[in-house]
């Protein structure tokens, strides 16, 4: 199985739609969130490309900004890549995201994870709530600023 | 005449026979027709993700035996291969071998659960299951024999495994080899040709692989559905590229061909230890204390190794902050993700269907919800 | 045609009928009056001679003979295997435990000055309740003072109870399990067969002599130049 | 039977004391629950040994031990959890109708023990005998789904409701079948009576109607609610169906009541087609025994192997399998005894002969039209999805 280097990729990227890559190291690409699907779109409907298989999505709290991660996978290529993206500078309250639900069906429980647990919204999920933790749950669990010693888990009507 | 009818709505689990674990659906029916399915988790929901950013490196291998506890092995090579990837560790060659013996057995035993209670679900009272639980009971001895534990086997560190396996197990495995044919044989002569498993199974929550491909679904699943895709072959790791095996694929994609996909796989499997048995070769199994030491400092970065579980593609994906604990650790869970189409699946079936689907789409509610 | 793989199953069905069970009965099974002699290697006769009650119950069907059975020797069990001895209150167990289960308390005891002063131990409690047997903290010890037991019978109704203490430590049997410990099963240590009581024996070094520790001390400290 | 019993004890009464009024009602009283006693404890004692029986058998199918700790060979195990069962608390559920969700499992178990009362234990052993007695039990087995449904509906539980609807759909569709292959042997004893058709037994009907036998297990099978129809209680679907409200005696009782439903099936079986108590040189009630533990063991067996039918799947045997089965049957039975009267020697061989050779094969026929299943079977030949077709574009320029 082939593995696109970063800069390659980010070159493709780059001349197809101009102005969407940020950076690229190794492996990965950073691109654009607003232009996140943009890209997706293109690189799972160009040939050459045809990344048909999302193979996981995930999202990682670097503190000052958080990171969604896409590993995608082509059956037909033979070939896989990963796609970053640098959201919520600055500890906004919801960081906002395009979902790729409407790309890959495969991404529903994984944004709704990823919703759950970290707290990133995704515009136009068509059934964004929480997954593994009930409703009401204080908090998204996988940020780093939550707390597990104070942060009760228990339902808030149960508490009192 | 016309009959006024409504809908009916079940709340099926989390307390239910054959749910698998503690998994819930909100199914609605119409008669028997299922009309809507929702199926709801989280409740065994432990953090394993979060646990992790608090433990060492090594630490991490007894969270992932909790994950999907009837593959447990699987789990350990997965995450140990993401270690040694992300802090660019080579492994002993032997470690490796006894690594791709132990994930096989474990593969097998997996796929018997899943066949057992497939047909458990079909409603055969326990027969199938406990000729299943038989042959699987073998496999945890010799689980037990190398590590000492059945289950929750710990058994792989950075590097290899933790340990050279005993005269004992060479011996329990080589009968094992010879026996275990006859033992599929049998369950195949029970069930393959049932009319009953036939009439029930055949041609129900049909799959295309354009369907499964776009929602991420992987595995038997897939493979079921006429795509010959393996990571141990598409994309090897360890040792797969140098063992010789097929990738057994059916094109119906109904719950008959998950079936009989799982009884083949085993088969192949069962191959697959008997080339390893041939090439291991004495020597250290992990890397010297002064190599790769308990407390893994691995270099800033990141990396993400998926391996080809006994349910899909089992997929780490590991962040260093150069510390002695992973900054980041998710699991891409097969089993989650293989339950994106369920409703897809189940809408227009009857209720019988239900769990027979649910079965054999085999999750493990331990891997669903982490 | 319909009908002949069921057929096929009734038969698979039939033919194990009569095959041996692969179930174990624990902690004791029934027995009829031959296996009841045989467990007590007597013949028949010799028993009715000296037991008939026994006998009588044999032909009821309710005789029953303990089973004990052995798991493999690296089986990782229940109750820890401590060496007082051997143990130099490092503490890597307790902190390689990933619950912290371990409470190690040490005081400076003020023995063996010259070689750096030893660690007397107040307190060693494993809580074995929440103990999930990953057998980490056997391998961290370095000196081989901490072994993974091959008990799995301590059932109780006080969780209080499951906290392995100091003194219970030290006096229970030692049968410790060969898990992570590749001295044992050289020497083909069988836990159930016999009691490793000694420390001697469960180490994976020899105790350097006085002679050997002088001659460390003053490699050590040799100019290098 | 009677006049034995009841013989016995005016001979007992008229030495202790004579003339006493209405001697006769109170010894016809007396006698009565005499019988009912003893058959009524029989069967109980008959349903603990299957529980027991049952669960050593599946055990051993499994290459298991089974039950084997209290008594020889775990013998009292049944005895042990009825004791149990006793005196577990029993909980009726807040929004259930109380007075029918009592009253449901006393339905069950009645009708079951009210089978026996006709039943021929040997040649001139039965409690009554009726002379519509087969029809007398095909009437008092449909009341079993009434239970059902009381049950089910009483307990406001909507698993229990598909519990009811699947049960009262299977009753309606095993009635008709089950009714009508009786027909054939109906018309050969020109008799209802099932102590006629016992006698009338020189050779076992199974022989004779081999057809009507088969329709008629899988018609028993399917009212008791035995694999592979198990579908009222279909523990992988909806956990324990019916009962799943119920706790303490009063499942005791479902599950009682299930138990003696397999005995009973297995003794009317044995009685109309395997030839009740006849037998050489034993007495009836042994042969009698002997046919059905003998079925028992089958109805067992089946369990052990099988798994369980669709729902839809189960009404499609019924309507389109069986009935069409027991008509084919009713014909040349039919046909047969016209043109082999009564009076003729070999005439059940006869009989028999046309039964194997038209109606049989029907048998085989009919099970391979059903096998077609209502689903449409999407069978691809081909692999279509173009695994490993292209190459990446990175690889493409390279080359280039």
């Amino acid at each position: 199985m082939n593995e696109w280097k970063g800069k390659i990729l980010a070159e493709e990227i780059n001349s197809h739609i101009p102005n969407s890559v940020i950076s690229s190291d190794k492996e990965s690409v950073y691109v654009e969130t607003e232009k996140i699907y943009e890209v997706l779109k293109f690189l799972k409907e160009t040939s050459g490309f045809s990344f048909d298989l999302l193979s996981s999505v995930t999202a990682v709290d670097y503190i000052d900004h958080f990171e969604v991660v896409y590993h995608l996978k082509s059956l037909i290529t033979l070939s896989k890549a990963t796609i970053k993206t640098k959201l919520g500078f600055g500890r906004e309250d919801q960081p906002q995201i395009d979902s790729v639900f409407s790309l890959w069906k495969g991404a529903d429980f994984q944004e709704r994870e990823i919703f759950d647990l970290m707290g990133i919204f995704f515009n136009n999920h068509p059934n964004l709530k929480r997954i593994l933790l009930w409703d009401g749950f204080p908090g998204h669990p996988l940020r780093k600023d939550f707390v597990t010693n104070s942060q009760s888990i228990m339902p808030i009507e149960e508490q009192n | 005449m016309s009959i006024k009818s409504e809908p009916i709505t079940i709340n099926l689990g989390p307390q239910h026979p054959s749910t698998h674990g503690v998994f819930r659906m909100r199914v609605t029916f119409d008669g028997e027709t299922i009309i809507d399915v929702e199926p709801i988790f989280g409740y065994l929901h432990r953090g394993s993700e979060k646990l992790a950013e608090e433990r060492t490196y090594t630490q991490v291998v007894t969270l992932t035996d909790r994950m999907d506890y009837v593959s447990s092995m699987l789990n350990n090579q997965g995450y140990i291969l993401a270690v040694e990837k992300l802090s660019d560790i080579k492994p002993e060659p032997r470690g490796v071998w006894l690594r791709m013996i132990a994930s096989e057995l474990q593969r097998i035993a997996s796929h018997l659960v899943a066949v057992g209670f497939l047909i458990q679900d079909l409603g055969a009272w326990g027969t199938p299951l406990t000729y299943a639980m038989r042959e699987r009971e073998k496999i945890l001895q010799m689980f037990e024999m190398l590590c000492g534990a059945r289950i929750t086997n710990s058994y792989m560190r950075p590097g290899g495994v933790f340990m050279d396996a005993p005269q004992q197990f060479w011996e329990n495995l080589s009968s094992f080899i010879d026996e275990f044919p006859g033992a599929v044989d049998e369950l195949e002569k029970l069930l393959t040709s049932n009319e009953i498993i036939f009439s029930r199974t055949k041609g129900v929550a049909v799959l295309t692989p354009e369907q499964a491909i776009n929602a991420s679904i992987t595995g038997p699943i897939l493979r079921s559905t006429g795509v010959p895709w393996d990571l141990r072959k598409n994309d090897p790791y360890d040792y797969y590229d140098k063992v010789d095996f097929d990738i057994p694929i059916h094109n119906a994609g109904d719950n008959y061909s998950r079936y009989l996909l799982r009884v083949q796989e085993m088969r192949e499997s069962l191959k697959i230890v008997k080339q390893c048995v041939d090439f291991i070769e004495p020597g250290p199994v992990r890397p010297h204390h002064d190599e790769v030491p308990f407390l893994i400092r691995p270099p800033k970065g990141d990396c993400y190794v998926a391996i080809e579980g006994s349910k899909g593609e089992l997929g780490f994906y590991l962040v260093s902050d150069g510390s002695i604990s992973p900054y980041r650790w998710h699991v891409r869970s097969s089993s989650l993700i293989n339950l994106t189409l369920l409703r897809e699946m189940l809408i227009g079936t009857l209720f019988g269907d239900l769990f027979v689907t649910f079965g054999g789409i085999d999750i493990n509610m331990g891997e669903v919800d982490r | 045609m319909i009908g002949f793989g069921l057929i096929k199953g009734l038969s698979v069905t039939f033919r194990n009928l009569f095959s041996p069970v692969f179930t174990v009965q624990y902690p004791d099974k029934r027995v009829g009056v031959f296996g009841l002699a045989k467990s007590k290697n007597k013949s028949v006769f010799e028993l009715l001679k000296e037991e008939p009650k026994q006998i009588l119950y044999a032909i009821l069907g309710l005789a029953k003979v303990k089973v004990k059975n052995d798991q493999f020797p690296r089986f990782r069990g229940n109750e820890f295997v401590w060496y007082d001895d051997r143990c130099t209150a490092c503490a890597s167990c307790a902190k390689y435990c990933p619950l912290g289960i371990i409470e190690i308390v040490t005081h400076a005891s003020g023995e063996n000055l010259q070689a750096g002063e030893n660690y007397a131990i107040d307190k060693f409690d494993i809580d074995t309740g929440r103990c999930m047997f990953c057998g980490l903290c056997v391998e961290a010890c370095p000196y081989d003072a901490l072994h993974m037991g091959t008990d799995f019978e301590r059932g109780n109704y006080h969780r209080a109870k499951l906290v392995l203490d100091k003194e219970t430590l030290i006096s229970q049997d030692k049968n410790p399990s060969s898990w992570f410990r590749p001295q044992f099963e050289e020497k083909e240590y069988n836990p159930w067969a016999s009691n490793l009581s000694d420390y001697k024996e469960a180490g994976r070094h020899e105790k350097p002599s006085d002679e050997k520790i002088k001659q460390n001390w003053v490699n050590k400290r040799k100019f290098n130049g | 039977m009677f006049e034995f019993i009841y013989n016995i004890l005016d001979f007992s009464f008229d030495l202790v004391i004579k003339d006493i009024k209405f001697e006769n009602y109170i010894l016809t009283g007396l006698t009565g629950v005499i019988i009912a006693f003893a058959v009524i404890n029989g069967v109980l004692g008959g349903v603990l040994a299957l529980i027991w029986g049952e669960r050593r058998l599946l055990g051993r199918f499994q290459q298991r031990t089974g039950p084997n700790r209290w008594g020889p060979q775990g013998i009292l195990t049944s005895t042990a959890d009825a004791v149990k069962v006793m005196f577990k608390e029993d909980i009726v559920p807040e929004e259930a109708d109380r007075y029918i969700f009592n009253v449901a499992p006393l339905l069950l178990v009645i009708p079951v023990f009210i089978i026996f009362s006709v039943i021929p234990f040997g040649i001139s052993l039965y409690a009554v005998d009726i002379n519509v007695s087969a029809l007398f039990i095909l009437a008092i087995t449909s009341i079993s789904g009434l239970s059902i449904i009381c049950a089910a509906w009483a307990s406001a539980n909507r698993i229990a409701i598909f519990s009811a609807l699947r049960s009262v759909a299977m009753l309606i569709s095993y009635e008709i079948p089950v009714g009508l292959s009786l027909v054939g042997i109906l018309l050969i004893c020109e008799s209802m009576s099932v102590m006629d058709i016992v006698i009338y037994q020189k050779i076992p009907f199974i022989f004779i109607q081999p057809v009507a036998a088969i329709v008629f297990f899988l018609g028993s099978l399917a009212e008791i609610n035995r694999t592979p129809f198990d579908l009222t209680e279909a523990e992988s679907e909806l956990a324990a169906g019916y009962q799943n409200d119920y706790s303490g005696m009063k499942w005791g009782l479902f599950y009682l009541g299930e138990f003696a439903a397999a005995i009973a099936a297995a003794t009317v079986f044995s009685t109309l087609f395997l030839g009740g108590p006849n037998g050489p040189f034993l007495p009836g009630i042994f042969w009698l025994t002997v046919k059905v533990v003998a079925v028992l063991f089958f109805i067992i067996w089946i369990r052990a192997s099988w798994p369980r039918f669709r729902i839809d799947q189960v009404l499609n045997l019924a309507w389109k399998g069986l009935f069409e089965l027991t008509l084919v049957n009713i014909i040349v039975t039919s046909i047969a005894v016209i043109i082999w009267t009564d009076g003729e020697s070999n005439r059940l061989i006869y009989i028999g002969l046309a039964n194997w050779v038209f109606a049989f094969p029907f048998v085989i026929l009919i099970f391979k039209m059903l096998k077609t299943s209502n689903y449409k079977n999407t069978n691809k030949e081909s692999m279509t999805y173009p695994i490993g077709s292209d190459t990446p574009k990175f690889i493409k320029e390279k080359i280039k």
